[in-house]
């Protein structure tokens, strides 16, 4: 360590290691951000990305690994330390006091004062207009942070982290939900950022953001580093094996089904505020992708379909019979499986046993006069798991020990147990690493040529392109286009899902 | 979204800036009011008028029936003293609240410091008043930050833990008092007219409530710390995640709560002139009643301290008024119980449709 | 059952599973049950062997007549608690069950025809206490503050302070005999026919299933097909129901029925149930932990009842109790993520290539 | 044979085998309340005279349900006798049924229980004297006419219930009280802070009230506290049944003339004589046993098992000061 402070990187991570209970979620991170730059990090989903930002904020204390803030070594506890180091964090959910307004969201902590310490109201909202001003939209800083759309919640977390006049400012996917212009507009203020010197580190999925931005990436693999490149020296599809770690092509192995009858049949389906007019058909055999943006309301359609949501207006059917509304468990009798997207909080009863899980929705079938013991859920469900191969060591293992493709396995194993004709399936391949998405997606694949009508909803444009028969993008709500698989390319994709918006400007 | 202007065949944007109406303007776009009229409409939509208003009826209805309820001196008096002590406990009820807790040990630390003001007179005859206010004070905000401690750090809730101690202080007072108890003739005559006194025509103890009550209300209202405590009941996750000071935090909210209480110990002992085993029993729920009715959500996050200090007064008015208003005074708790739930659904209510209307103005703008 | 012929069916399977990660004994001795039962034998002995009287004739029939309205209170509270709810109106209900006996009773009414009535009214309270919980979506904390309030209210309202004291005898006996010449209390057959019923229910059927994912996570449980706010309704409606029963077997043992009848029962159930192990967060508990706990509770007030020592002391000791019982997981797992709490610092290993290429 | 060895100290001297040492214990509508203090006071003081134990057990709050443990209790333990003060005539009877088949001795003091169940009621007063004496007394300071109102203490309490009864019999009756009116009777538990606010409604509801008679300790110090500060102070008048500690205060300021009691030392120590009496057999209960009560001279057991205490006795300013109790 012979450098001297001023050359220090701004931020320094080396071989940092955390783990939740059996999931290790960062194996061994790396990352040097100097400053006066703007350094992307990709990986897939699950890579850990999130993982090392939220150690660098304190959120998370790493298990090893050294940790270096301009040259100091530093271990925060809260985030608040990280704050007080100048260190400020845009993560990947918002992170919103829904009762507050809008403004004080923004300076919550550290609030302007007035005289004998008293909050300065008119001076926090000028100053929020100012923000607002800066990145070029118009929320009105009085109002309730409840009810924002996600595009609007991001846009208030980014409004937090420039105003906090920090040397590292961190972004977590902040463009996952927005529109051309507003990606633009925070371009500009993270460039400006920048030539002030102080350091950005920034989170895409989307390439032509990171070759635009950027200046250095770094690419980060099943919880490891991989490699750090500038952005000049190389090109996306360099980058895309560095992350995937192997050849793309084999990560989908599409085999063409012969598509039958319609199986599910959705009428113009509306609910105020999130999604209006939807139709959409899927056929046995088929796999239909939705695609859009994050926030979209792809996942708000699924839910209304299955019946997990209330809808305003329009009609769902199944094989032609039409299916209640908000009932889930008519939706299951009348053939349909919904896998949804967020595996913890949804999928699964994570602090039950792996039998629960699987045996939860066929469990009625199984019991005797009523009457349900454990071993007669083991042994409904044992097979079950055997088949989608889950790995664990005992069928009483509780779902939270197990890894996340383990766990979307058994999720899977719970729905294919009810033999459904039609699999609604949101984000499949979420926080999976690479081996078993593609399990995943041969699975998928599988299911279909046995005559399974599919509706598949990814962020991931690659999924849904070598995946799906047929592509529904939606945006805002609406169905902005429909596109076959021949069709269907990246750029056709992109510009339905942010149709709406950039027509508007 | 509301920043972004979208071209859409069955939205008529350009009317956005006339027609609306102006609660729904409060809601989604309050800067678009002028300040008067944006002052105006939030203090005419807010529960804290509401259950005013139904507190002067109630009042009206009462003194209509007989004049004495109101317009005697000794009527008076009762109506601004009667809720003072209720009134301070609902105070460090709504405090709690606000951060998502629940404080049901504050009967029962009232029941403790009435005792210690007993018997600190009875051993010391000559102590000033003040120190044993401020005796009551400190062992409220010790038994409170007991309370704190185990919630902020044990990641048990409060419900259980107040209900723990709920007992377990009850259990410590009455060992401590075995079959003794304070009489009038133990205490002070100045501490006595503590609980009697008027100044201007208004009682001390009402003062001294109303006090504390702007002290809270100002604090919450324009303070840092304040703030982070509706914060935190917001959404305690995002509040860890911020790096709000939580459990300093919820430290400090207890100990309020419990030195609210411990006040309030003292004050019923000059009010009432006798401490028996049964002072402050049940009394938690009636503050919490009174938050709630007040409009402070039982989930945190949002109500003010003014909510529920009417929220105390009225609990207390009707109990007074139903005899006046010729039903039996049994029927005091029927009624506090129809009060609350019909609080929280009418909170729901509104809830439900201003959640709608902002997930709506999403369609609109 | 092979499930080949399915469309649907993946190949066939090529993994089996032990169905048990340890054994029998493991799984059923080191749990919290068992240490609450534990405790309740311990503390049963040492009172037996110390504790003048408490080996005498009447003890246990007394201690049963106490603790049966608990008990019996105790088994849906559990089911309740278990989905993460809470009914603290259970007393309250009980109390006015007791007054409605009393009044039909005194109007003229048989007891039998009187309890009928006063059962439906603890359903119908029950049922007004699930339908604003399960189906408006209101947090049952907070509406069952208010019908603790309600529902006392109104007993208190319909007989002031007054009391009915006459009941028939053929039917006040039935709650203060026992069974034959034995010593346990008449009351144990309707709660043993309880339990059983209540055991089946959580534990061996599909519909306690739901309960304990709905504690466990009531969105996935929700996605699964599960109804939430049936099973919630239901369980109110059972609990105000159970809740009249007892207050219609406390007001025949005690001859009296009184608007304040059971007050702050509410709180000792709760305590003995979640002392017996249910989580308050919902998802976790089983109902012979709470029994335990009931009897826990029951033996320890007897016991300090026979040494002379005041009520106040026991409730001192049931606080502690409860306090303890819910802080000890915390604190346990506090402790353990401190023992080996020096993984920040390691020594630096120079040797990594993804360190050493870091700086590009 | 009491061996002293660690085995034998358990459960061997329960019961009266104990070779003479009788062992009671006290049982008061409920603890923490001064008028039952001063009576087991008087209670312990016997027992040292008479060389037995004597233990207070007791509820929190005064209700019958919460009695029926302690009786039960007895029960077990196999004390020689009991002495309570009753919550409820009815509601206790099969608990001291019970405790009476285990051979304890049931002596009510205060408030009775329904006749059949006990062995002797220790009667304060008559009925009718005590309701004679109060109403002498408002009658008295109001000058003989007005409306009054009665501030009892639970709506149930039979010994309160039949002195009301009294009062409106006498009222009705006796020509000298054809001017006043009982407008109101309410009811404060015997709870401070309620009986406070009941006296605070009587006050509103009935401008024109004259007096209140509080035949209960809790309730005439409550009234006498609410009415010291209160604008009705010396144009409402005040009596009933207190404690002259409790009542000195408002004797010397005012507020209150004069209020009627019996000793309740003097009650609890009878009661002890007599359940000791009962329990070594001297006495039988019937009619026309007499016993002997130490200083307080010889009783005779009364129809029904009733032992009558004495006459009331009237507290005034001028004599207040010679008692302390
Ligand atoms: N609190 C947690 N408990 C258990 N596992 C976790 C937790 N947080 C993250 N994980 C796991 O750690 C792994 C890495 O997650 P992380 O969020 O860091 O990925 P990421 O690279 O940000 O992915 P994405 O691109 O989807 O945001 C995942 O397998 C995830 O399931
Ligand atoms: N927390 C929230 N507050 C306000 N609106 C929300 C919230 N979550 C979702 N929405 C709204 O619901 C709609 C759909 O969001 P949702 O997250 O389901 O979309 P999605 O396309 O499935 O995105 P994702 O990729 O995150 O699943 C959007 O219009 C969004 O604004
Ligand atoms: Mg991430
Ligand atoms: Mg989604």
């Amino acid at each position: 360590m012979l450098a001297s402070n001023a050359a220090a990187p701004v931020l320094e991570l080396r071989d940092v290691s955390k783990s939740f209970g059996p999931v290790v979620a960062l194996r061994s991170g790396s990352l040097r951000v100097e400053a006066g730059s703007i350094h992307a990090l990709v990986g897939e989903n699950g890579a850990g990305k999130s993982t090392l930002v939220k150690v660098v904020a304190g959120v998370h204390r790493r298990d090893s690994g050294t940790f270096e803030l301009g040259g100091e070594p530093v271990d925060f506890s809260s985030t608040a330390e990280s704050k007080k180091s100048g260190v400020a964090v845009i993560y990947q959910e918002p992170t919103l006091f829904p009762d507050l307004s809008v403004t004080e969201n923004i300076f919550m902590g550290r609030q302007i004062l007035a005289a004998g310490r008293r909050i300065d109201r008119p001076a926090m909202y000028a100053e929020a207009e100012r923000l607002f001003d800066r990145l070029g939209v118009r929320i009105d800083p009085r109002r309730p942070a409840e009810g924002l759309s996600i595009a609007d919640q991001q846009i208030i977390e980014i409004a937090k982290a420039i105003s906090l006049d920090a040397r590292l400012l961190v972004m977590d996917e902040p463009t996952a939900a927005l529109s051309g212009v507003e990606v633009d507009r925070l371009f500009a203020v993270a460039r400006s950022l920048r030539d002030e010197g102080r350091a950005l580190v920034f989170i895409s999925h989307r390439f032509d953001e990171v070759f635009d931005l950027a200046d250095t990436v770094t690419v980060m693999r099943d919880g490891s580093y991989i490699d750090t490149k500038t952005i000049a020296d190389t090109t996306p599809s360099e980058l895309v094996s560095l992350m995937v770690g192997r050849d793309v092509d084999d990560l989908f192995p599409k085999v063409a089904a012969e598509i039958g009858e319609p199986v599910l049949q959705v009428r113009g389906l509306s609910r105020a505020g999130v999604f209006h007019d939807i139709d959409l058909e899927v056929r046995a055999g088929e796999i239909v992708g939705l695609a859009g943006l994050v926030g979209a309301g792809r996942s708000e359609v699924a839910r209304a379909v299955f019946g997990v949501d209330s809808y305003d207006s329009g009609s769902v059917s199944v094989s032609g019979r039409p299916v209640k509304a908000k009932a889930p468990r008519s939706a299951i009798r009348d053939g349909m499986a919904f896998i949804p997207e967020d595996r913890r909080k949804q999928g699964l009863v994570i602090d039950s046993s792996v039998t629960r899980n699987v045996a939860g929705v066929i469990r009625r079938s199984i019991a005797k006069a009523g009457l349900l013991t454990s071993s007669m859920e083991n042994r409904a469900a044992g097979p079950w798991a055997g088949r989608l191969e889950v790995k664990t060591s005992a069928l009483d293992m509780t779902a939270a020990t197990m890894s996340g493709g383990n766990q979307q396995k058994v999720v899977i194993a719970k729905w294919l147990a009810t033999h459904p004709k039609l699999l609604i399936i949101d984000e499949p391949t979420r926080g999976i690493d690479v081996g078993t998405k593609a399990e995943v997606h041969r699975l998928l694949s599988e299911l279909a040529g046995q005559g399974l009508a599919i509706l598949m909803i990814s962020s991931e444009l690659p999924e849904v392109l070598g995946m799906a028969d047929r592509v529904v993008v939606l945006c805002e709500g609406r169905i902005t286009a429909e596109l076959d698989r021949a069709d269907a390319t990246p750029e056709a994709v992109m510009h339905a899902a942010t149709h709406h918006l950039e027509t508007a400007r | 979204m509301s920043h972004t202007d979208i071209e859409r065949p069955d939205s008529s944007h350009d009317d956005s800036h006339t027609e609306v109406s102006a609660s729904e303007a409060l809601l989604v776009e309050p800067s678009r009011l002028s300040p008067t009229r944006r002052a105006l409409t939030t203090v005419l939509r807010s529960r804290e008028l509401s259950i005013f208003l139904v507190l002067v009826a109630v009042v009206v209805l009462a003194t209509t029936k007989n004049n004495a309820f109101l317009f005697s001196s000794d009527g008076w008096r009762n109506f601004l003293l009667n809720p003072s002590i209720l009134l301070l406990l609902a105070v460090g009820q709504a405090v709690v609240i606000i951060t998502r807790n629940v404080d049901l040990s504050v009967g029962s630390v009232m029941a403790l410091t009435a005792y210690l003001t007993g018997r600190l007179f009875i051993e010391q005859p000559n102590i000033p008043i003040v120190a044993v206010l401020a005796a009551c004070l400190l062992l409220g905000a010790v038994l409170g930050l007991v309370n704190g401690v185990l919630v902020a750090y044990g990641g048990v809730p409060a419900l259980v833990i107040t209900l723990g101690t709920l007992y377990i202080y009850r259990g410590i007072m009455l060992t401590w008092a075995g079959s003794d108890r304070i009489n009038a003739g133990d205490l002070p005559r100045e501490f006595l007219q503590l609980g009697t006194r008027s100044v201007l025509g208004v009682p001390l103890l009402t003062i001294l409530a109303l006090v504390v009550l702007a002290i809270v209300g100002y604090y919450l209202y324009t303070a840092r710390g304040g703030r982070e405590l509706y914060a935190i009941g917001s959404d305690p996750d995002a509040a860890v995640l911020y790096g709000l000071p939580v459990r300093r935090r919820l430290l400090a909210a207890f100990v309020l709560s419990g030195a609210l209480a411990g006040l309030a110990g003292a004050l019923y002992t000059a009010r009432y002139g006798t401490v028996s085993s049964s002072v402050g029993l049940g009394i938690e729920l009636q503050a919490v009643a009174a938050a709630v009715i007040g409009g402070v959500a039982i989930f945190g996050g949002s109500g003010t301290v003014w909510g529920a200090a009417i929220g105390a007064f009225l609990l207390v008015t009707i109990n007074r008024a139903l005899p006046s208003l010729g039903i039996e005074d049994f029927w005091q708790r029927a009624v506090v119980g129809a009060l609350i739930l019909g609080a929280i659904v009418l909170d729901r209510v509104l809830a439900v449709r201003q959640a709608r209307k902002l997930a709506e103005s999403r369609d609109h703008s | 059952m092979t499930t080949t012929q399915s469309p649907a069916a993946p190949a066939a399977p090529t993994r089996t599973y032990a169905d048990y990660s340890a054994p029998l004994w493991r799984r059923w001795l080191l749990t919290r049950e068992m240490a609450v039962i534990a405790l309740t034998v311990a503390v049963f002995v040492y009172a037996t062997i110390n504790v003048d009287n408490f080996d005498g004739p009447l003890t246990v029939k007394f201690l049963l007549q106490d603790i049966a309205p608990i008990l019996l209170i105790a088994l849906p509270m559990t089911l309740i608690i278990i989905t993460g709810e809470i009914d603290l109106s259970v007393a309250s209900i009980m109390g006015l069950s007791s007054v409605l006996l009393g009044v039909f009773h005194d109007s003229g009414m048989s007891i039998p025809a009187a309890a009928v009535l006063a059962l439906l009214a603890g359903l119908a309270c029950g049922a007004l206490n699930g339908f604003l919980i399960a189906y408006v979506g209101l947090p049952s904390l907070a509406v069952t503050i208010g019908t603790l309030a309600l529902f006392r209210g109104i007993a208190v309202g319909l007989l002031g302070t007054t009391a009915i004291t006459e009941f028939t005898d053929k039917w006040s006996d039935l709650a203060t005999n026992t069974i034959g010449e034995s010593r346990i209390p008449l009351v144990m057959i309707p709660f043993a026919v309880l339990t059983i019923a209540f055991v089946v229910l959580l534990h061996f059927s599909t519909f306690g299933r739901g309960i304990y994912e709905i504690g466990l996570n009531d969105e996935a449980a929700h996605f699964t097909g599960v109804n939430v706010a049936r099973t919630k309704f239901i369980l109110f409606v059972l609990s105000g129901v159970v809740s009249a029963f007892a207050g219609i077997y406390f007001t025949l043992r005690y001859g009296s029925a009184r608007g304040d009848n059971a007050t702050g029962y509410e709180l000792q159930v709760i305590a003995a149930v979640l002392l017996g192990g249910v989580s308050i967060f919902g998802g976790r508990g089983r109902l012979h932990g709470v029994l335990a706990g009931v009897v826990l509770i029951g033996v320890i007030s007897s016991a300090l009842r026979l040494e002379s020592v005041t009520v106040n002391v026991t409730n001192i000791i049931v606080g502690l109790l409860l306090v303890a019982s819910v802080i000890l997981p915390s604190v346990l797992a506090w402790t353990s993520s401190r023992l080996p709490r020096k993984a920040a610092t390691p020594p630096e290993s120079s040797s990594t290539p993804n360190a050493a290429s870091a700086g590009v | 044979a009491c061996g002293s060895d660690d085995g034998g100290d358990s459960g061997s001297d329960s019961g009266s085998d104990g070779g003479g040492e009788l062992s009671m214990t006290m049982l008061p509508k409920n603890l923490g309340n001064p008028y039952f203090d001063t009576s087991t006071a008087g209670a312990e003081a016997a027992a040292e005279d008479l060389g037995i134990e004597i233990e207070e057990v007791g509820p929190e709050t005064a209700s019958p349900d919460a009695q029926v443990s302690y009786i039960n209790t007895v029960a077990q333990q196999g004390k020689d006798a009991l002495i309570l003060s009753a919550n409820d005539p009815e509601a206790l009877c099969d608990a001291i049924d019970e405790a009476r088949s285990a051979d304890v001795k049931v002596i009510t003091f205060d408030a009775d229980t329904n006749p059949d169940c006990r062995d002797l009621f220790i009667n304060q007063a008559t009925a009718e004297g005590i309701a004679a004496k109060q109403l002498e007394l408002i009658s008295e300071q109001i000058g003989g006419k007005g409306e009054i109102a009665i501030l009892s203490a639970a709506a149930n309490a039979t010994n309160q219930n039949a002195w009301i009864d009294m009062m409106e019999k006498e009222l009705a009756d006796n020509p000298d009280y054809a001017d006043i009116e009982l407008v109101d009777t309410v009811y404060g538990d015997d709870d401070d802070q309620k009986s406070f606010d009941q006296t605070e409604a009587l006050l509103q509801n009935h401008p024109d009230l004259k007096g209140i008679i509080s035949p209960t300790t809790v309730g005439i110090a409550a009234a006498a506290r609410y009415l010291s500060d209160s604008s009705s102070k010396g144009k409402v008048a005040l009596t009933g049944l207190g404690t002259p500690n409790q009542m000195r205060e408002y004797v010397e300021n005012g507020t209150v003339e004069s209020f009627a009691l019996w000793n309740p030392s003097d009650l609890g120590a009878l009661a002890t004589y007599a359940a000791a009496a009962l329990a070594n057999g001297d006495i039988s209960g019937e009619e026309g046993d007499s016993f002997e009560a130490g200083d307080l001279g010889e009783f005779e057991v009364g129809a029904d098992g009733v032992v009558l205490l004495g006459e009331p006795f009237t507290f005034d300013a001028d004599n207040i000061g010679d008692f302390d109790f």
